[in-house]
């Protein structure tokens, strides 16, 4: 079956992110108010040919152990739709 | 003669002043492929700088698959000179032949300008033609430089002395010394055997008078030195 | 004329009608000449490949005969105007190869894109001469830094310059950056290559040999930028709207492998010709090595590589997809060029042939789409030559002064040195890597780029310069200005200047004021060029910079290049020890006309620029160079915008690095007699140089001047912390701390927050 | 009521985005198969003072709309969870 994955790289938690940072900086210098915690990281969507969703998101972890995230950097969430 | 091999991968875009560097400190240097799966009897090895696959997804990510990377590891494993630099470097962290990784700058921009930075040791493959606490000026041009660990990393290299550059401020300066937010203002580190070896700014650009100064040559010349040695030994 | 061919159209595509003739730009008396030249009406694929090579970018209707007035030849010209890029002679069989290039209008709509992209095609013309591109320098005009929609546009296009040339590995030597309202929503990006090659390696765009095969080299064929130069308006349906023109994305890590594959197959010897598919993608590059060549083509767009499932051969041909070449080879070369293309990770697909009848012929999938008379279609546009006056705004604005009299010497210098356009640039260059290659003698922030040729003794100096508001006032005047400001640029070095590129950058030619604007720079620029012994080689036109609001100041920017003999004597342009003797070369009248000093402090455009002494700056140029290779210069910078206190500001401010500044004491006194204060600190009078030499050497610089025929003033001294500037019983003192943190922080102040988009495009 | 807020920003379908064909590539030289259509974008997350899970997702809009998303190469996709 084809499904879509979405995975969400994101600086790990306690590490400073300078462009969470500027973002936070510039959304109050627009405005916005009432912000906190700004993170940025990358969004990878991929279409994937597996077995089962169990089977895609055991397939995107290793993508992400492997290549996608850096484990000294960075955390990873996925999220795994049926088409 | 020391043969010194300077790896390309597709991206690669400095290996050719590296190279020269390389013969101007009177070693023999040698172009080798990223396909390539061993390194023609080099001593040493050189990432050079550049943006090894393009550096999307994070600088040196993909470079650390290339097939020779399985050489330079085990020549890095057999206490061989390996040295990575600017790209080079990330790609030896990506490999995780240095601990740590390098991130996006924190001003968010690339920077390209000339650096002080202090040669923490000289106990090292490329550092033994300089005196400890010397201070010189090199270039970098890095849009992801700024070195991080975790903390237990970092008091681990501290206390071992494993740092071997830092960007230190110098009088008159009117830029922040330290050009990319890298933790305890780390410009490159080593390994334990002061082996292998990585860090961000670029010694072969300023490596000929003709340029207006030649800070970065000893690099080399130290490179070509110890690795003759380690032949001998 | 060739025979008459017949094309039918590709399925389901449009009619031609009176309103699709419209959208693809084409005037009635177009239309009229392509149904005389095929005898028939065209087919929508026709038409869009009619719409492309004749649209003014690609034809040059407005500006040919006006660019054909360019001086073009020179012993040191290999190639003049007409192919890819210029190509000049060096010594030892060396060769530079440049060109500049435009992407205004995609910036305007995604800056970082259109920068990014600008600099991938320029570097792209300059490759497929054979050379390996070596340095990159860019020009930039944005309306000012309050506006927040103008320091997003500035962020993204610098953003963008940067980023490109970074990957792909090529320094960015030297630029410039103006600031002016009427680039508000016309902001100008033009970017500049310079490549390396022996002369013998030098490759050309002409197709030829009968049966000879076209091969589509590198990224895959997208529906990006389609209509870019020709479809304005339609109905905003779901179906057009899926038709949009896509923005084109860069990609430079492809940039780089199409970089070292297109140079392995011309210095292997292994194909005919070469060209980048730009703007009009398979369009252009096609049909023009065609028609340079003589010889007809065929392509077959089903056999080109896209992107996306089920393009039609009309969106393959107007695709303006990036990093793709065009290659003519003959077909027993496929194998071998396959080989090369994939040791760099390449497709190399044939998509065509090179045929005897003359014919720009497309088919798809064996049904013939398009059969155009090739030469015909490459020369045969309609040519105008509109109008030409000068508007009575412009002349009353040439005889304008101000009214309002200035807030004195002290405060005027520090006002220009905090004025964008004259403040330091290191914001800007520090995002472009400056030494890459290892071969760079002057990084950006001296007068000219400095680069040294492979390993050889000799260097070429490298600039972009144009004072638009000089050609504002008076385009003659000023086109004259722009070629003499970067000769100067460059002989400040010690460099020779060889010769131009250009990037004639204006608003809509339709009109009788631009165009005289348009005729009367080109007339200033040849005359110059002619003067100087440096031909044109070459360039770009970009008209059209024009919205409601108005038009842009018109803005041809000069590109050049000169020869360093001996790279050890590069000059750079700041004082360099205390101590040293400052000389002023050049006659000084004290004009105030369009200076910066009205413009930036007096908030007035206007007067008439300075008239340009062709003599006299020809004569400056010769001097600086024997003074550099006899090495008696310690320094010299050129005097341009803010005149003389600006020049000496700059000098005593240092490089973008420098840790150590120099002040400098300096009595006017004995030369300053007949202008005011004003104008001999801020007039702008050309021919002039700031230079510093050991005081043992002033004697015979001064001689040396003499016998070049122009004044040599000693002016004083370096040294202390302070610019002291006497005149009479007068002076002006400034901290040179002070000025520099001014000058290096005025542009990184104005761009601390950049946020908003402002509404999108 | 705090809530936080993921943004999903992509590259516009149609545009080339070199940074999925790279890891595309290197997913499938590491061996992975069945994988297409790569995209990368920007993935960001924040925490949000806003009066309901609706309010906060129509300032997000308004972030992206002004700031986080360029509306000429990107989409965006707003996701809501109350703390
Ligand atoms: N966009 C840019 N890119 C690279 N270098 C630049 C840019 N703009 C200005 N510079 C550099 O900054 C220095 C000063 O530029 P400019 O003020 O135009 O000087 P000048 O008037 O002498 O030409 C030059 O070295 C120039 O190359
Ligand atoms: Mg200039």
């Amino acid at each position: 079956m084809m499904v879509h994955v979405h995975v969400r790289i994101v600086p790990r938690s306690g590490l400073l992110d300078p462009q969470g940072q500027a973002i936070e900086h510039a959304l109050s210098a627009l405005g916005f108010s009432g912000i906190g915690d700004v993170r940025v990281g990358k969004a990878i969507e991929l279409r994937l040919d597996a077995a089962s969703p169990a089977a895609a998101a055991a397939t995107a972890r290793a993508m992400c152990d492997r290549l996608l995230a850096n484990p000294v950097t960075e955390d990873f969430r996925i999220e795994v739709e049926p088409e | 003669m020391t043969c010194v091999a300077v790896i390309r991968f597709p991206g690669s875009n400095c290996e050719a002043e590296t190279l020269a560097a390389v013969v101007r400190a009177g070693g023999d240097a040698l172009l080798v492929d990223y396909r390539d799966t061993h390194l023609h009897h080099a001593d040493a090895v050189i990432l050079p700088g550049g943006f090894a696959y393009g550096d999307y997804l994070r600088s040196g990510a993909i470079a650390r698959f290339a097939p020779v990377m399985q050489a330079v590891k085990a020549l890095a494993d057999a206490g061989g000179a390996v040295v990575g630099i600017c790209n080079g470097f990330q790609v030896l962290c990506e490999a995780r032949l240095l601990p740590g990784a390098l991130q996006r700058n924190a001003q968010q921009r690339f920077v390209s300008r000339p650096v002080d930075v202090r040669i923490e040791r000289n106990d090292t493959v490329c550092t033994a033609d300089y005196d400890v606490g010397e201070v010189i000026r090199i270039p970098v041009a890095h849009g992801e430089g700024r070195y991080v660990a975790d903390p237990a990393t970092l008091t681990a290299l501290e206390a071992e002395h494993r740092v071997l550059l830092r960007y230190v401020p110098v009088a008159g300066s009117d830029l922040p010394h330290n050009p990319n937010g890298s933790l305890h203002d780390i410009a490159g580190i080593c390994n334990a055997a002061g082996t292998v070896v990585g860090f961000m700014p670029h010694p072969e650009r300023l490596a000929d008078r003709v340029l207006g100064s030649d800070a970065g040559q000893r690099f080399f010349s130290s490179l070509v030195r110890s690795a003759r040695v380690e032949v001998a030994a | 004329m060739t025979t008459v061919a017949v094309a039918e159209p590709f399925p389901g595509e449009r009619e031609v009608t009176d309103q699709v003739v419209r959208e693809h730009k084409l005037n009635a008396t177009e239309y009229r000449a392509i149904i005389a030249l095929l005898e028939r009406a065209p087919t929508l694929t026709e038409l869009g490949i009619f719409s492309a090579l004749w649209s003014e970018h690609c034809s040059y209707k407005h500006t040919k005969p006006v660019l054909r007035r360019f001086p073009v030849d020179g012993p040191q010209v290999v190639q003049g105007p007409g192919e890819n890029a210029g190509v000049l002679r060096l010594p030892e069989g060396w060769a530079v190869a440049f060109k500049i290039e435009s992407h205004n209008h995609p910036s305007a709509v995604e800056p970082y894109q259109g920068a990014a992209t600008g600099v991938g095609g320029i570097l792209r013309d300059v490759f497929t001469m054979g050379a390996r591109p070596v340095a990159v320098l860019n020009s930039l005009r944005l309306g000012p830094l309050d506006d927040p929609r103008n320091r997003y546009l500035f962020a993204g296009i610098v953003k963008g310059v940067g980023d490109y040339g970074n990957c792909v590995g090529i320094p960015t030597l030297a630029g410039e950056v103006c600031f002016a309202p009427c680039y508000t929503g016309n902001p100008l990006v033009n970017a500049m290559a310079v490549g390396l090659l022996r002369e013998a390696d030098l490759a050309t765009a002409r197709a030829h040999g009968v049966g000879n095969i076209l091969l589509a080299v590198g990224a895959k064929t997208g529906r990006d930028g389609i209509h870019g130069a020709s479809f304005a308006s339609e109905d905003l349906t779901a179906e057009s709207e899926k038709r949009r023109p896509q923005v084109q994305v860069g990609d430079p890590f492809t940039e780089k492998l199409l970089l070292e594959a297109s140079l392995a197959l011309i210095t292997g010897g292994y194909i005919i010709a070469i060209q980048d598919m730009g703007a009009a993608g398979l369009t252009s590059s096609s049909a023009e090595m065609a028609a340079r060549g003589g010889v007809g083509v065929e392509v077959d767009t089903s056999k080109v590589p896209t992107r996306e499932p089920g393009m039609t051969p009309y969106e393959i041909m107007l695709s303006e997809s990036q990093e793709r070449m065009l290659v003519v080879a003959a077909p027993h070369r496929l194998d071998a060029i396959r080989a090369v293309c994939r040791q760099w990770d390449l497709d190399a697909t044939p998509i065509g042939h090179v045929t005897d009848d003359g014919i720009f012929r497309v088919v798809h999938d064996g049904r013939v789409v398009a059969a155009i008379p090739g030469k015909e279609l490459v020369d045969g546009c309609p040519m105008y030559s509109p109008p030409a006056v000068e508007s009575d705004a412009a002349k009353n604005r040439r005889a304008f002064a101000p009214m309002v009299s200035g807030p004195g010497c002290s405060v005027t210098l520090e006002r220009l040195l905090d004025a964008p356009t004259i403040a330091s640039k290191r914001w800007v260059f520090e995002q472009y890597d400056g030494t890459v290659r290892g071969g760079s003698v002057m990084p950006p922030g001296g007068d000219a780029g400095v680069l040294r040729v492979a390993d050889t003794g000799f260097g070429i100096a490298m600039t972009v310069d144009c004072n638009a508001r000089h050609v504002l006032l008076d385009p003659y005047e000023g086109g004259k200005g722009a070629v003499a400001e970067a000769a100067r640029n460059i002989a400040c070095t010690g460099a020779q200047p060889l010769g131009i590129t250009d990037c004639l950058n204006f608003g809509n030619p339709e009109k009788p004021e631009i165009y005289f604007q348009f005729v009367e720079a080109c007339r200033g620029i040849g005359e110059a060029c002619r003067t100087f012994g440096t031909p044109v080689t070459g360039g770009n036109v970009s008209l059209y910079n024009q919205n409601p609001v108005g038009a842009i100041d018109p803005t041809p920017t000069i590109g050049m290049v000169g020869l360093l003999a001996d790279v050890t004597k590069a000059v750079p342009s700041h004082f360099r020890m205390p101590g040293d003797a400052i000389l002023l070369l050049g006659e000084t009248r004290g004009h105030l006309g369009g200076s910066a000093y009205w413009a930036e402090v007096l908030d007035t455009v206007g007067g008439a620029p300075p008239p340009v002494n062709l003599t006299a700056e020809h004569g400056l140029q010769r001097l600086l160079v024997a003074a550099a290779d006899r090495r008696l210069l310690r320094s010299a910078h050129d005097l341009s915008d803010g005149g003389l206190a600006v020049a000496l500001a700059e000098c005593c401010i240092g490089g973008p690095w420098a840790t150590v500044q120099f002040g400098a004491d300096v009595d006017l006194g004995r030369h300053a007699d007949a202008a005011s204060d004003e104008g001999w600190l801020f007039g702008e009078d050309g021919a002039r140089a700031l230079v510093s030499c050991d005081p043992a050497h002033v004697a015979e610089l001064q001689r040396l001047a003499h016998d070049h025929g122009l004044p040599c003033h000693y002016l004083g001294l370096t040294g202390g912390s302070d610019l002291i500037v006497r005149r009479d019983a007068r002076s002006w003192r400034w901290s040179v701390a002070r000025l520099r943190a001014i000058y290096v922080d005025a542009i990184p102040r104005r761009m601390a927050t950049v946020t908003a988009r402002n509404g999108a495009p």
